[in-house]
């Protein structure tokens, strides 16, 4: 029996129990615990994405109850694609963390384990309610993260957060109620088999439901007008907290393709909420490049940048049949790497410019500026979406994929803002300096972690074809959801 | 017979309940409101045997029993709440 | 069902609904705190005590042998309940309550 | 019945939304605890109602629905783990930003 | 192959000047190195070089991304041979000029590196043969160029400078990848080749203005055309290296180059006439007026850099081929007198410090030899017969006068033209005589100014020298080299034409001389011209930009602001409201509402425990503002809760519910010790209305939802669980082996929550500086009592007790309403008993405090025993269970489950003990400060 | 008696907690081995908690008592339902101070409780010194009287049970 499916949701967890056991706050013997097991995350994650390559669907049913009576874990492209990425933007995030970042409050291993755990879970489960219990864990995990380290702005920008994800979570659980209600089922397999079956009274509530779960997972990717809360709170949190939290959103993401293409994509429900979808998700992205321009802090500025990939991704999963997922796929790969670069980016600039931080206005020249201001640049350039970068061959396979008039004016516009925002930015940041500044120097691990996840992206462009082949062949996968459908709850389906 | 004596028991602490929450609402002051609540609460473990016997199940004894061990904690607390501020010292 | 038993059981509820009925109209009606402390005393012992007679006694009937264990919800009872209505008590004295007209004695100081 | 627990639903989640609409920690908490009440209560109603007939195997002739329950005891204890948490930040709050307003704004006054 | 690593050549020398520049500081050596690159890729240009000139087109291909139809694909035809020898033939003169320009203190090496890059793009740009990677080397000398011109960054003109070019070129960039990508549909290629060849195929479909417009919008803001012209002028803080190299040959160039590139796939129609000519004839004109007032020598040469490329434009606009020939003509020509005139700006710069040229002047003494190479210059941008620059002017007065597409008003053309030409002389007039001649310097910081270095000069020799050659012999010169580059602008049979100093006396001949005479007269006329030029308002593109930037980044920063306001409220109704607008537009759909449905029937103890429910519930919500008040009702709301669970047969989730609501009323207490025990008014009445209706749209159609599943039919998995439950799972409650073994994942992460929350918790308490008040809210002093006698002492021997009802409730739980939540909520109450009742201090000194190695080990115990069931090659989680006879005791059963639930109970413990043990520990702090 | 001790500090509560444990099971083999061993787990599991609990010296004294306090709780109960139901105005409350010959603690926590068990009294406060117990009486005619029956009724019974 192949026991390695768990593996990812099973690793954190230990870890992040051996870190709770480790009552002496040894600080070396934590980071390494946690390092080594984003490490072997990671290596799982190839394993498992290599698996999952091979083009069967993988099934765990844990406790052996199969599906949809049991918890089923399901290994497909899409959650193996998923889970990589998550490992791939972890190890630099906590290496980065590692630095110094992981003293400032207690518990801040553990947690970030645990929010891995929750992670891994979300992308892997084939349970409508345990994707709630993974969401919670993830959830509680971001929260202790969010507010790791001091400070009145985190406090306030996690109580929103908090506050504001309690109430989605109540949402869910009415979701999931009414999908009971109405499928009698919770398994994501057996419920989109009898959602398809639904008339009358149950078919309308049915429809309430889903909505409602667009509503919860539009929250937690942070669309138009949910996302409110996320700029303070990125924006506030600690540098390594902030870049894994790039993949936060995209859970939202994950969990509305999930659930769409196994359920909506096709028959009597085909495009249920897609219009109202589309639009919140243009507003999103043109809200966001507002939001780009009008920043006053760096690190504000590259939370807006993650909104705007969650309206571009959520848009192009909107406009309909599918077509658009593989190149929404490669440019959510891309922007998840790289916002979490420039999160981390943002806070050695930040460190450079000593009280100024990240604001965006004159102040001490960085010390060694020079290596800081080329990541800036590459990164800029790639999350801006201009050539030779990976954001580039995304935002140019999206375009080619959404021919939509609205979409394609947005998407330019989107790229325009954030050319003059983050040039403005720069310029100022590197450039409009007065005297030496007292800043710190970035240590090796800082650099390390930084160059780390920004080299991603010109690797992500040499290695492009590779990569859209790959998530389009993730894409195909969804869109035949019947091989999901019957591997999860057999030939019958 | 029984089924009316225990009708009648069940109107008797339901409206006993009444009043409690009468005299939880209109106070006046804190340790009448939270001595109105331990008293819905002792009232509920009466409901709770009674309804045992009206349906023949024990299943909801253990119920009637945690709220007689535990549920003192919340007045406790509340209690120590008004005279100390500081529950835990 | 014997009918002894019936009415036994009928008496011993009823008995129970009164006392925690006639304990909660004490609460209501009663001027002052120190006095109405004293109402929920009823519920406690009788109101409760009362259905678990009943129980007892319907129980045992029931399944044919002596079924003692809700006895020991009012042996907790018996146990906690002072506990809260001392600590009310003192709550309320630190508060500073007003007594009722022609209350004897004082209060202490908390 | 139906139509009571209904009802029930109905204004635990009513009160907990506009109390979530707050303007203090205190109210949300409240809030948010009252919305959950009603959620589990939702999450539980979706089983069907039944009297008397718990799902204790060999004890009830038609046993009610346990998957619900089992959903809402997970969800009771999320939401306990979840309102701690919220309890405690608001306590946080209040003692970095000295006021318990869910933006942190200052006020003219905290014990009154 | 070839093609494409000369192409790379020098992005992969980008790296090398830095490196050099940090072994040596010698700066000869390091400009050499630099210089090697263009110099390598120039010789390995030769062989291919002579292919094309025997009329081959070379092509080279790497696959990159075949899926986006974007290849390595590289063409060398005349036209790209002809932009490959400018860029590498003026950017080896221009780094070794920069190697005399830029002073010691710089870093040399970076510069040489941003050329290096900006050189790789262009030679990029104008070497591609996929439409798509020519965008990406278009976007790239944006990129390169914005660095080389913001290379003074410290500067403010450098830095506004850089981002103007990089905005209006960005833009365009942008617009240009939209039309490229659409032509790419219309073609079904971004293949260059195909795409010239399917020029009729784009003209004729529907997208055509659009994919015109588009790519004209990234021709023009590159090559700065009408009224994209603005950045230029300002992109002249640049070191004067990088102006000589990106605004003669290069950068701006990219844009006409376009033009010619996309000539036969795009030209002939009306509409590229009148968008082309027209923006080209603005361009010349207006640039060229405005040269003339220039007193910044660059900015006067940035003008006439304009007004050059608008001419080379109009000559494309035409639709003529012959006037394309002129257009690819007077690219080579602007490109070498242009290059050598910034580069004598340069000098002149560099030797009297400042490029005011009310400040300049009589020069000639000084540096005479410098003096005549600009004059040479000057003479070939003003079109002075004899030099490179009459020849091309000539055929475009020619090709003015051929073009009717105006129709009847075909006369304005060469009116424009020969206007044009008038400006363009006057100008050079007055970079000649008011540098070189015009009396003494003024006040100059450098003084006296004298010839620069030797070898600075030698750059601009060289191309003055190519200036006079081209003028004197075009046929054996250039001849070659144009024909070629216009047969592949063309894509075919080049017209007849004759490269010559003399056609004889024509129009153009006349028009020639006119601009001559006319512009030196205007020169002449220069006093009452500049104080009509000092009366016009003065507007600065810069600042004009700046603020339009800055006011953008206002607007968008209050819209965020009114959206994104940091109130919390704001963004809870916001969420509120989607589901409000759910739930009201989905009522349509559902049913009309009936009473009239199977229910159970109700009894007047249910009716009036709903409506005591019902009023604690608006209780809690109306009384918030007391707020002890509101926690007793919300405290009765829970009780009554957990009696519906009792009533409709959930003994379970009432237990759980009673002794989690105990556990919340310890943590709100702890909590209200910190906090205000009342909340002022604050909403304003609007706002509780429509918080009211809100809540009353979202409460009532939960409510709705709720009572229509509940009287409906559906049919759900829980048989089987039903049916499963003793034989599978080895538990008569069914829904206690639900949690711990059926859906035992759920519990697993359920309980990780839990333990997360905790740790969190801690987490926040942590170095938490609250203070503690000292009165009650009364205003009292507290009570002197802090233990009290009753109380501890009845709460201690209540400790036993309750764990073994603990035990009970726990071991029962598999068969019977209970298990390890509530038996450990349980042991929890009874342990913050002790603490309630006896202190932190006394409980501490008999149990450790530190409760965090019980969440682990309750998760951890959980997670082993699903590990566990990997031995026997079982799933996660998988239970197992057994019965066990032993004498006297009997038959029990032993479950893999039990160990799970004891999981649960050990976590149940720890976190709850670590949330409120912890936060109990917070007055101490307090206490702690206000002793110290 | 060391060994014994060492096992079975609170004989007492291992009684009890053993008696509690078998009405909850129910009355097999298999639960009074289980039981038996809680009741002896549990007290020395919980003994740091409860350092100085008197050993109950005289059993069929405190049954004797118990059925005192039952008794009374009845009759109490109908004078004060009585009262209660009746006209206020004849109620005359009064806060009384109980002078205490018990010294140990949970003897002194026992006479409290029992005098809040049984309506009509409810102990107020206990002084610091632990010399006078505060009841709170609902209607007192003589505060002599009522004092005197406290002491004969509960406190006496108390102090032979536990101090001898
Ligand atoms: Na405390
Ligand atoms: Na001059």
């Amino acid at each position: 029996m192949n026991h390695w499916i768990i593996a990812p949701v099973l690793i954190p967890a230990l870890a992040g129990m051996l870190l709770l056991l480790e009552v002496r706050e040894r600080h070396r013997l934590r980071r390494l615990t946690g390092l080594l097991s984003c490490a072997a995350m990671l290596a799982v994650a190839v394993f498992l994405g290599d698996q999952a390559w091979g083009g069967e669907i993988t099934v765990y049913a844990l406790g052996n109850w199969q599906a949809p009576f049991g918890i089923v874990l399901v290994l497909d492209k899409l959650s193996a694609l998923m889970v990589l990425l998550t490992a791939v933007l972890a190890f630099p995030a906590l290496l980065y963390a590692s630095c110094g970042d992981d003293r400032k409050g207690a518990n801040f291993h553990a947690l970030f384990q645990f929010q891995l755990m929750g992670v891994n879970g979300a992308f892997l489960t084939g349970d409508l309610f345990n994707l709630f219990v993974f969401f919670e864990v993830l959830l509680i995990a971001s929260y202790g993260l969010a507010l790791h380290g001091r400070g009145p702005e985190r406090v306030k920008a996690g109580l929103h957060y908090v506050v504001l994800n309690l109430v989605g979570s109540a949402l869910f659980l009415v979701a999931l109620g009414l999908v009971y209600g109405t499928t009698g089922t919770l398994n994501m397999a057996d419920f989109a088999v009898k959602a398809q079956a639904l008339t009358g009274t149950d078919a309308t509530l049915l429809k309430v439901a889903v909505l409602m779960l667009w509503v919860v997972f539009g929250l937690k990717a942070a669309m138009f007008p949910l996302y409110f809360w996320l700029p303070a709170a990125y924006a506030s949190a600690t540098a390594g907290v902030a870049a894994l939290f790039a993949i936060m959103t995209k859970v939202g993401f994950y969990a509305m393709v999930r659930v769409y293409a196994l359920a909506f994509a096709d028959g009597p429900f085909a495009g249920l909420g897609q219009q109202a979808l589309w639009w919140l998700a243009l507003v999103t992205l043109g809200l966001a490049c507002i939001g780009v321009l009008g920043a006053k802090r760096l690190g504000t500025l590259v939370s807006y940048l993650v909104v705007m990939s969650v309206g571009t991704l959520v848009a192009a999963l909107a406009f309909g049949q599918l077509q658009a997922l593989g190149p929404a796929l490669y440019y959510l790969l891309h922007s998840t790497l790289i916002c979490g670069g420039l999160f981390l980016l943002t806070d050695l600039i930040a460190r450079g410019r000593g009280e100024v931080a990240d604001c965006l206005q004159i102040g001490p020249a960085i010390l060694n500026g020079g290596r800081l201001s080329l990541l800036f640049f590459v990164a800029a350039i790639a999350v801006v979406g201009l050539p030779p970068l990976s954001g580039f061959v995304g935002k140019v396979a999206l375009l080619r994929s959404v021919p939509d008039p609205t979409y394609w004016v947005l998407l330019l516009i989107a790229g325009l803002c954030g050319l003059v925002a983050l040039s403005r930015a720069g310029s100022t940041l590197f450039w409009r300096t007065t005297g030496e500044g007292s800043g710190l120097r970035p240590a090796r691990r800082h650099l390390l972690s930084v160059v780390g996840l920004l080299l991603l992206s010109p690797l992500m462009a040499v290695y492009a074809e590779p990569l859209l082949q790959l998530t389009a062949a993730v894409a195909e996968q969804l869109r035949n959801p019947d091989l999901y459908l019957s591997a999860v709850l057999g030939g019958g389906a | 017979m029984l089924e009316t004596a225990i009708s009648i028991a069940l109107a008797l602490i339901t409206l006993a309940w009444v009043l409690n929450l009468y005299r939880l609402v209109i106070g006046p002051s804190l340790p009448d409101r939270v001595l109105a609540l331990d008293t819905m609460y002792i009232n509920s473990i009466a409901l709770i045997v009674v309804y045992g016997i009206q349906v023949d199940s024990k299943l909801y004894f253990e119920a009637a029993m945690l709220i007689a061990l535990i549920g003192f904690v919340s007045t406790v607390a509340v209690a120590k709440y008004v005279t100390r501020g500081d529950i835990i010292e | 069902m014997d009918s002894l038993i019936e009415w036994l059981v009928s008496a011993s509820v009823i008995i129970g609904g009164v006392f925690a009925l006639v304990g909660s109209i004490g609460l209501a009606r009663l001027p002052d705190f120190y006095t109405r402390l004293h109402g929920p005393t009823k519920a406690t012992t009788l109101g409760v005590g009362g259905t678990i007679v009943a129980s007892l006694l319907f129980f045992s009937w029931q399944e044919r042998g002596l079924q003692l264990h809700e006895v020991l919800i009012t042996l907790f009872l018996f146990i906690t309940a002072p506990v809260s209505a001392h600590m009310l008590a003192k709550a309320a004295m630190h508060r500073q309550l007003k007594r009722m007209k022609g209350t004897r004695g004082e209060p202490w100081k908390q | 019945m139906e139509l009571l627990v209904a009802i029930i639903i109905g204004v635990l989640v009513a009160s907990g939304v506009y109390l979530c609409l707050r303007a203090r920690t205190f109210p949300v908490v409240m809030g948010l605890t009252l919305l959950s009440y009603g959620v589990n209560v939702f999450l539980f109603a979706m089983g069907g109602l039944k009297i008397n007939q718990v799902a204790v195997v060999g004890m009830s002739p038609d046993p009610t629905d346990p998957l619900p329950q089992a959903l809402v005891l997970t969800a009771i204890v999320i939401g306990f783990a979840m309102t701690a948490f919220l309890v405690v930040l608001a306590l946080r709050s209040q003692g970095e930003l000295h006021n318990d307003h869910v933006d942190g704004k200052p006020d003219d006054g905290g014990r009154s | 192959m070839n093609l494409a690593f000369v192409v790379m050549l020098p992005f992969l020398g980008a790296f090398l000047p830095p490196l050099v520049e940090r072994v040596t500081g010698n700066r000869t050596l390091l400009a050499c190195g630099a210089a090697a690159l263009p110099a390598l890729a120039l010789a390995l240009l030769f062989n291919p070089a002579r292919q094309v000139f025997a009329g081959e087109t070379l092509h080279s291909t790497l696959r990159w991304i075949p899926s986006l139809d974007l290849s390595l694909a590289f063409r060398l035809d005349g036209l790209a041979l002809l932009f490959a020898l400018l860029v590498l033939g003026i950017g080896l003169l221009v780094i070794l000029y920069a190697r005399y320009y830029l002073s010691a203190k710089e870093k040399a090496g970076r510069f040489y590196a941003y050329l290096l890059l900006f050189m790789g793009a262009m030679l990029g740009v104008v070497t591609s043969d996929n439409l798509l990677l020519l965008v990406v080397f278009w976007e790239l000398t944006s990129l390169s160029s914005f660095l080389l011109i913001g290379f003074w960054g410290h500067q403010t003109g450098a830095r506004k400078g850089a981002r103007m070019a990089m905005t209006v070129t960005g833009m365009g960039g942008l617009a240009l990848l939209a039309g490229v990508l659409l032509m790419g549909n219309v073609v079904g290629s971004f293949s260059l080749q195909t795409v010239l060849e399917s020029g009729d195929v784009i003209r004729a479909s529907s997208w055509y203005p659009v994919i015109l417009c588009l790519v004209l919008l990234g021709v023009f803001t590159k090559s700065a055309q009408f009224p994209f012209h603005f950045w230029l002028p300002h992109a002249m803080a640049a070191p004067t290296p990088v102006s000589a190299y990106l605004h003669s040959a290069t950068m701006v160039k990219a844009g006409v180059f376009l033009l010619a590139r996309l000539y036969p796939a795009l030209a002939g129609t009306d509409l590229w006439f009148m968008l082309v000519s027209l923006a080209g004839m603005m361009t010349l004109l207006w640039a060229a007026f405005v040269a003339l007032f220039q007193h910044d020598l660059k900015g006067l040469l940035a003008y006439s850099t304009i007004s050059h490329l608008g001419l080379i434009t109009l000559l494309f606009g035409l639709n003529s081929e012959m006037a394309a020939v002129a257009a690819v003509f007077h690219i080579i020509n602007h490109a070498t007198f242009k290059a050598s005139l910034f580069m004598a700006a340069g000098i002149i710069d560099h030797e009297t410090g400042t490029r005011d040229m009310r400040r300049i002047n009589g020069l000639w003494k000084y540096m005479p030899y410098t003096a005549v190479l600009a004059m040479v210059a000057s003479a070939a941008m003003a079109g002075v017969p004899l030099l490179n620059g009459f020849l091309s002017k000539e055929m475009f007065f020619t090709e003015t006068l051929q073009s009717e597409q105006l129709g009847a008003l075909s006369w304005l053309l060469p009116l424009g033209a020969t206007l044009g030409g008038v400006f363009s002389v006057a100008y050079s007039a007055r970079f000649i005589h008011d540098v070189f001649f015009n009396g003494e310097p003024v006040n100059l910081p450098k003084y006296p100014p004298h010839e620069p270095p030797r070898y600075m000069k030698v750059p601009v020799e060289i191309l003055v020298a190519l200036c006079v050659a081209v003028g004197v012999f075009p046929a054996i010169t250039v001849a070659g080299l144009l024909a070629v580059a216009a047969a592949a602008t063309l894509g075919g049979d080049l017209p007849e034409y004759h490269l010559a100093i003399w056609h004889g006396f024509n129009l153009p001949l006349v028009m020639s001389f006119i601009a001559l005479f006319g512009g030196i007269f205007i020169y002449s006329q220069r006093r009452r011209l500049f104080d009509l030029w000092a009366r016009l308002p003065e507007v600065d593109a810069k600042l004009v930009f700046e603020g339009r930037i800055q006011q953008l980044g206002r607007v968008a920063s209050a819209i965020t602001g009114r959206l994104q306001n940091g109130s919390l409220q704001s963004y809870v109704a916001w969420a509120v409201t989607l589901v409000a607008v759910i739930l009201l537009t989905q009522m349509w759909h559902l049913p009309a509402l009936s009473l009239d449905v199977g229910m159970l029937p109700m009894d007047g103890v249910a009716i009036l425990c709903t409506a005591m429910l019902v009023a604690a519930a608006l209780l809690t919500t109306f009384l918030h503002r007391h707020r002890m008040t509101s926690i007793m009702s919300l405290s009765v709301v829970g009780l009554m809760v957990s009696l519906l669970f009792v009533r409709f047969s959930a003994p379970d989730l009432a237990l759980t519910q009673l002794s989690v609501e105990v556990v919340t009323m310890l943590l709100l207490m702890l909590a209200m010790y910190f906090l205000p025990v009342r909340t002022q008014v604050e909403s304003s009445s609007v706002r509780v209305l429509r918080d009211v209706l809100l809540a009353l749209v979202v409460g009532a159609g939960v409510a709705v939802l709720a009572f229509l599943v509940m009287t409906g039919e559906t049919t759900t998995i829980s048989q089987f669980f039903m049916d499963n439950s003793k034989s599978g799972g080895g538990g008569t409650n069914v829904v206690n082996v639900i949690l711990v073994d059926f859906r035992g994942f759920d519990t697993f992460g359920e309980i990780t929550v839990l333990g997360v929350a905790a740790m969190g918790i801690y987490a926040l308490l942590k170095d938490l500086n609250l203070a503690s008040a000292k009165y009650d809210s009364l205003g009292r002093p507290w009570a002197a009592d802090a233990h009290p006698l009753v109380l501890v002492t009845i709460s201690r021997p209540l400790l036993p007790l309750a764990l073994l009802i603990a035990v009970y409730i726990f071991l029962r739980g598999h068969n019977l309403p209970g298990g390890g939540f509530v038996a450990g909520l349980i042991t929890s109450v009874a342990l913050v008993l002790q603490y309630v009742a006896s202190g932190v201090g006394w409980v501490h000194s008999r149990m450790p405090g530190d409760y965090h190695p019980v969440v682990a080990m309750g998760v951890l115990l959980a997670g082993l025993t699903g590990v566990g069931s990997w031995v026997f090659d079982y799933p996660f989680l998988t239970s197992s269970f057994t019965y066990v006879s032993l004498p006297v005791i009997g038959k029990f059963e032993l479950a893999t489950a039990m160990l799970f639930d004891t999981g649960v109970f050990l976590t149940v413990v720890g976190a709850t003990l670590l949330m409120l043990a912890n936060l109990g520990k917070l007055s101490l702090l307090d206490d702690k400060r206000e002793n110290a | 008696m060391t060994l014994l001790y060492r096992v079975l500090p609170y004989p007492s509560l291992s009684l009890i907690l053993w008696f509690t444990w078998m009405l909850l099971s129910g009355f097999t083999a298999g639960h009074a081995v289980l039981g038996a061993i809680l009741a002896v787990l549990l007290p020395l599991g919980t003994r740091p908690f409860w350092p100085n609990v008197p050993r109950i010296r005289n059993l069929p004294r405190l049954l004797g008592f118990v059925v005192v306090v039952l008794y009374d709780i009845v009759v109490a109960n109908v004078s004060v339902a009585i009262k209660v139901l009746g006209p206020l105005r004849s109620i005359r409350p009064g806060f009384v101070e109980l002078p205490l010959e018990l010294e140990d603690d949970f003897a002194i926590a026992l006479l409290a409780s029992t005098v809040s068990l049984t309506p009509g009294t409810v102990s107020a406060d206990v002084s610091p010194d632990r010399k006078t117990l505060l009841v709170h009486a609902l209607d007192v005619d003589d505060a002599a009287a009522l004092v005197a029956e406290i002491k004969q009724r509960y406190e006496r019974p108390l102090k032979e049970i536990f101090e001898c």
